[in-house]
């Protein structure tokens, strides 16, 4: 290069700076159904394609198999089974965690997808993939991912 | 028949949100980095906190351009030379901004300018600001030009950190 | 070079703010497209996807996020990117992927969702600029039209109550379009006068020159010759593309002259076999996020000498019964700006247009031919299509 | 029948955790210098130009907006293409096919250095209202997704540890490598846990460095002093972006993206007919589940090849021999062109110390990286 490299550690520059904006996000229709009923009540909405036989979770207002319109709904209890589960050290600054988080995804039966959430109340020795799990809800809800708590062995 | 029919859409307005009408969430994404300004913009900002513009020369198109970069874009080889330029230029074309980065009105309208720099090649420059060319629409209008000189005021060197912002604005100068 | 179709176009309403997340806004316009082509996704065997900034909806690699949306699951499946630009380079996208002989259909999906950014979605803009050396001044979107369009008007010499005439025309064409964005339009007897009365945002850039902040998705289904002769009757062919974009230090450049349009255009012409464009295309669709655009891009296309565009505008060439109809739509201007998706909406009011189907936009003079086009990035990119029947 | 289209210039510069002493555009240039000194052919013979590129991993918005002036591609066609690298080899692969152009350029870079908190920035690409609330550090994807896969093939950890070990042993014959080293299974078995059961040695750390490639229609490659690489088939893929609705132990979108590919390359037993390939390989779980998702190893089958040297340098089919991104280090939506560019070097016999013998078709394939499900395969030969 002509106009010359840098090699010297002294001359190296480096600018800091971000992208300076944050975001509000609408919940979309069909999840202001979803989370409006689980907070009222405490059921899971899930959308169901006929044509497909399909009842999807995280809901949607399509189906994205064959990307009809879903107008039919179904109410399911919050309890499934964990089918998949990590215990995680690491926050997002890549901090290590003191107490590991147990993370989980949780399927429902008939349900094609599931919901992604901590597992509470539990003994790590216990996480199993089939274990059946279900939701512990927030006593004041205000719709959103945050009124479920975590999910746990199930009770019943 | 007038196309498109039956288009789908809920419009909000801004008190759904406010008064919770719609459900929403929050999120502050920590976006921060931390550039490597390279070769041409290290030397640049070297050169700012002196009190000198720099610019990068291509022997082969003959042109010396402002902001500094290590190559010609148009003969795409290496630049051959730094030059010092001068901190003096015209403008190229003004605005005069009410608003600032992220739409907050402004009580003092600022002026952003492209100035084509002194020593540079012709109609090559780069954006800044004009100061002391008045407070109010009309004044600006009436004292800022298209093709007039101005001349950078700079901070103080001691307040100088290698930025863009060691120069604080160009203003008037006199033919 | 395979030859190819568009079957059908779709959009949604275009708001200020949307319930529906992009995903569903995608859904919504891209399902539009589909039933109006008489497909369904099962017929799809590809996806396009544009959509401007992550920092407008607010999702680090929105494209992978909105795909689902876009009917892309388990499909070969692009999102490009070039800006403002996107929006008219959709339909290219699109268009190299069946012209390359390898698909027969593909779905094009354009989306936007800008209300979710804070403070302001204008904010966003702010760090397109360059970090080292733009940036620190705190630069806003606007000051780049501004200073562009000054430039434009002192070389031209071009009154402001010309450029204020832009929006009058847009605003009121806007009115017949049905996805415009509610408020728009002040009145259906707004005037030169009440837009240059509306307040100084950033001198020489009034409130009403500027499109405003848009949430809306568009969409397109393009198709081979063989699938197209098959499905209707009145193909709407893509006859050229072009896109070109311009070096980043646009302050080594003179705006006044949006060049990388004019090499855009020549590129398309050049493969419709057009050479002469003011008689062979009818009817047009320029850019026009703020009003001078719509001026400053009908010179690039080639369609008015330099600076003659706001003479021919003062004449009414431009209006919908003028020689060249231009926006009939109503465009950014008076229907709305969701960046990628106000683009696709343009080339869907030329594919309406061609059809004749545009109702009470439909332009008076018979039109066989038509352009849309967008611009994007730092005044540096032109995409260009032309359709034909 | 089509004119096939071949890669005839490649260029990069070396990868590494930091290059504090040029900006992007420098790095980038540097690579671009490299491509067409090594095609034969100048800027202007180039008719279209692709980058790779997201405007988070920039701290840019409208990143495409610097793209052209360190490429020579100014007042040129340019786009940008937010996918993965061998996906922008497809846009390219496309724009030729279409007769439009007869050279185009494919450009992608990483300075992944200069992004401080990269978590956050994944974290920015979850849903924003079924997931990301939780505020997890994204790498719980890889922990889940790893447990699935091992526990519905069969696979095991210390099979994974092995990738590793592989992986960055191979890392020590390529002088580009930024991760070089000599680590064992057990090494990586007991680094720390991230997200169970990944652990520290599983994850590809960062890299920064561009790499930019030339591609030709045939009948302009056949005039260059370079020995032209033709694509046989080349494959992309998108399975549900959705994490909850995904299957958690395989990976759809590279067995799709390979059979799109395969079909197109008429390979009909990629076992037999890949001589050599360079799969993703992020995480160290991922390298065995796109094996057997491409084709490779039958299902269940990658882990234990593996321990018997199968994938080896030395063995029937080496995988990774470059190092992967475990050794050379993570490039983002760049780890793709990388994977190519090794690739065109092995057919080429260019490959040095690490060159394998009798080589003649090989493959790459590319994943985008937590949380997508997205990706390309692509089949390059010399003949």
């Amino acid at each position: 290069m002509l106009v010359g490299k840098i090699d010297r550690v002294g001359r190296i520059r480096t600018l800091h700076g971000d992208m300076g904006v944050w975001h509000k996000y609408t919940f979309g229709l069909a999840g202001e159904r979803f989370f409006r009923t689980l907070a009222e009540k405490r059921v899971l909405l899930a959308p169901r394609c006929e044509t497909c036989r399909k009842t999807y979770l995280p809901p949607k207002i399509y189906c994205p198999t064959c990307f009809a319109e879903l107008t039919v709904w179904v109410e399911l209890p919050p309890r499934g089974y964990v089918e998949t589960y990590t215990f995680l050290y690491e926050d997002l600054e890549e901090n290590r965690l003191t107490e590991p988080v147990a993370v989980a995804f949780v399927t429902f039966p008939g349900v094609e997808g599931g919901i992604i959430h901590r597992l509470g109340e539990v003994r790590p020795e216990e996480v199993c993939s089939g274990l059946e799990v279900e939701a512990v809800l927030a006593a004041e809800r205000s719709g959103g991912l945050q009124d479920i708590l975590y999910f746990r062995p199930s009770r019943e | 028949m007038m196309k498109p029919q039956n288009a789908r859409g809920v419009p909000l307005k801004d008190e759904d949100l406010k008064v919770g009408k719609v459900l929403t969430t929050e999120w502050r994404v920590k976006a921060d980095y931390a550039w490597d300004c390279g070769i041409a913009i290290g030397r640049y900002f070297d050169g700012l906190k002196e009190g000198k513009i720099l610019a990068t020369r291509c022997r082969r198109c003959r042109r010396t351009v402002v902001p500094p970069r290590i190559f010609c874009e148009w003969c795409f080889k290496p630049m051959d030379e730094w030059v010092e330029v001068r901190d003096t230029g015209r403008v190229n074309t003004f605005s005069v901004s009410y608003f600032s980065w992220d739409m907050t009105p402004l009580e003092k309208p600022e002026v952003p300018a492209v100035i084509e720099i002194d020593g540079c090649s012709p109609g090559v420059g780069f954006m800044h600001l004009l100061g002391e060319v008045g407070d109010n629409l009309d004044e600006i209008l009436r004292r800022v030009k298209v093709g007039m000189k101005v001349r950078a005021v700079w901070k103080p060197a001691d307040q100088r950190t290698g930025a863009i912002t060691d120069i604080l604005y160009f203003k008037p100068e006199e033919e | 070079m395979e030859r190819v179709a568009v079957l059908g176009a779709g959009m949604t309403r275009f708001m200020r703010r949307a319930q529906e997340t992009g995903k569903e806004l995608a859904w919504e316009a891209a399902r539009m497209a589909l039933d109006e082509a008489g497909l369904t996704l099962k017929d799809i065997e590809c996806v396009a996807l544009v959509s401007a900034p992550d920092a407008f909806d607010g999702v680090h690699m929105k494209g992978e996020y909105l795909a689902d949306g876009a009917g892309a699951t388990r499909k070969p499946f692009m999102r490009s990117f070039v800006g403002g630009g996107s929006g008219v380079f959709a339909i290219i996208h699109g268009w190299y992927h069946v012209a390359s002989g390898h698909f027969d259909t593909c779905l094009v999906v354009a989306e936007e969702k800008m209300s979710s950014t804070m403070p302001h979605p204008q904010a966003a803009f702010n760090t397109i600029y360059d970090q080292f050396t733009e940036r620190p001044l705190g630069v806003n979107l606007l000051w780049i039209f501004a200073l562009e369009m000054n430039r434009y008007m002192q070389v031209h010499k071009i009154p402001l109550e010309t450029i204020a005439q832009v929006s009058v025309k847009n605003k009121l064409n806007g009115l017949d379009h049905p996805c415009h964005q509610e408020g728009i339009t002040p009145g259906p007897d707004l005037t030169v006068k009440d837009v240059l009365d509306s307040e100084i945002m950033v001198w020489p850039v009034h409130r009403l020159m500027v499109s405003p902040v848009t949430d809306g998705a568009a969409a397109l289904v393009l198709a081979s010759e063989r699938v197209a002769k098959r499905m209707t009757d009145k193909p709407v062919w893509i006859e050229g593309v072009g896109w070109h974009l311009d070096s980043s230090y646009w302050t080594n450049r003179d705006l006044y002259y949006p060049k990388y349009v004019e090499y855009a255009a020549r590129m398309a012409y050049r493969m419709a076999g057009i050479t002469d464009p003011r008689k062979e295309i009818h009817v047009v669709e320029p850019y026009d996020p703020f009003a001078y655009k719509e001026l400053h891009h009908l010179e690039g296309l080639l369609l008015a000498d330099k600076g003659e565009a706001p003479r021919l505008l003062e004449k009414g060439v431009f209006n919908r019964d003028g020689d060249l109809p231009s926006c009939p739509s109503g465009g950014l201007l008076g229907v709305g700006n969701p960046i990628a998706a106000a683009g696709t909406m343009k080339v869907a009011e030329i594919f309406w247009q061609l059809r004749g189907e545009a109702g009470a936009r439909q332009v008076a003079r018979p039109v066989k031919r038509g352009l849309a086009q967008a611009w994007g990035d730092l005044m540096q990119v032109g995409t260009v299509v032309v359709l034909g029947r | 029948m089509r004119e096939r289209v071949a890669i005839v210039g490649v260029g990069c510069t070396s990868f590494r955790p930091l290059s504090p002493e040029v900006s992007f555009r420098e790095m980038v240039f540097e690579a671009a210098c490299r491509a067409y000194a090594d095609a034969g052919l100048e800027p202007d013979r180039v008719g279209t130009f692709v980058a790779v590129s997201e405007d988070y991993l920039e701290g840019t918005s409208i990143f495409d907006e610097y793209v052209p002036d360190q490429l020579g591609a100014v007042l040129k066609p340019v786009q940008t293409i937010c996918q993965d690298g061998i996906t922008a080899i497809a846009s390219a692969y496309l724009q030729l096919a279409t007769g439009l152009f007869e050279v185009a350029l494919v450009e992608g870079h990483a300075k992944a250095s200069n992004v401080l908190y990269p978590a956050h920035i994944e974290a920015f690409a979850m849903d924003p209202v079924f997931v990301r609330p939780l505020g997890l550090n994204p790498r719980f994807v890889a922990g889940l997704e790893m447990r699935s896969f091992l526990a519905q093939t069969g696979n095991t950890e210390e099979q994974a540890a092995l990738v590793v070990a592989k992986n960055k042993a191979n890392a020590l014959k390529n002088p580009l490598a930024a991760y070089p080293a000599l680590v064992t299974a057990e090494d990586v078995l007991a680094s720390h846990p991230v997200a169970t059961p990944v652990k520290e040695l599983d994850i590809a750390p960062f890299a920064d460095g561009a790499v930019v490639l030339i591609l030709a229609r045939e009948s302009v490659a056949r005039t260059l002093k370079s020995q032209p690489v033709y694509i046989r088939g080349i494959g992309w893929m998108q399975d549900t972006p959705n994490l909850d609705q995904r299957d958690w132990s395989q990976a759809a979108y590279a067995e799709l993206a390979g059979r799109m590919a395969y079909r197109q390359a008429g390979i009909r037993d990629p076992k037999e007919e890949i001589c050599f390939a360079e799969v993703d390989d992020t995480f160290s779980y991922k390298e065995l589940q796109h094996i057997e998702a491409l084709g490779l190893a039958r299902c269940g089958e990658a882990g234990v090849l593996l321990s018997e040297g199968y994938f080896l340098p030395d063995g029937p089919l080496p995988v990774n021999v470059s190092g992967g991104s475990l050794g050379n280090g993570y490039l983002y939506d760049a780890s793709g062109l990388r994977s190519v560019l090794e690739v065109v070097l092995q057919l080429r016999g260019q490959a040095g110390e690490r060159q394998l013998p009798d080589v003649r078709v090989g493959l790459a394939q590319s994943w985008r990286g937590i949380p997508t499900a997205s990706g390309g395969v692509i089949i390059l030969s010399n003949e």
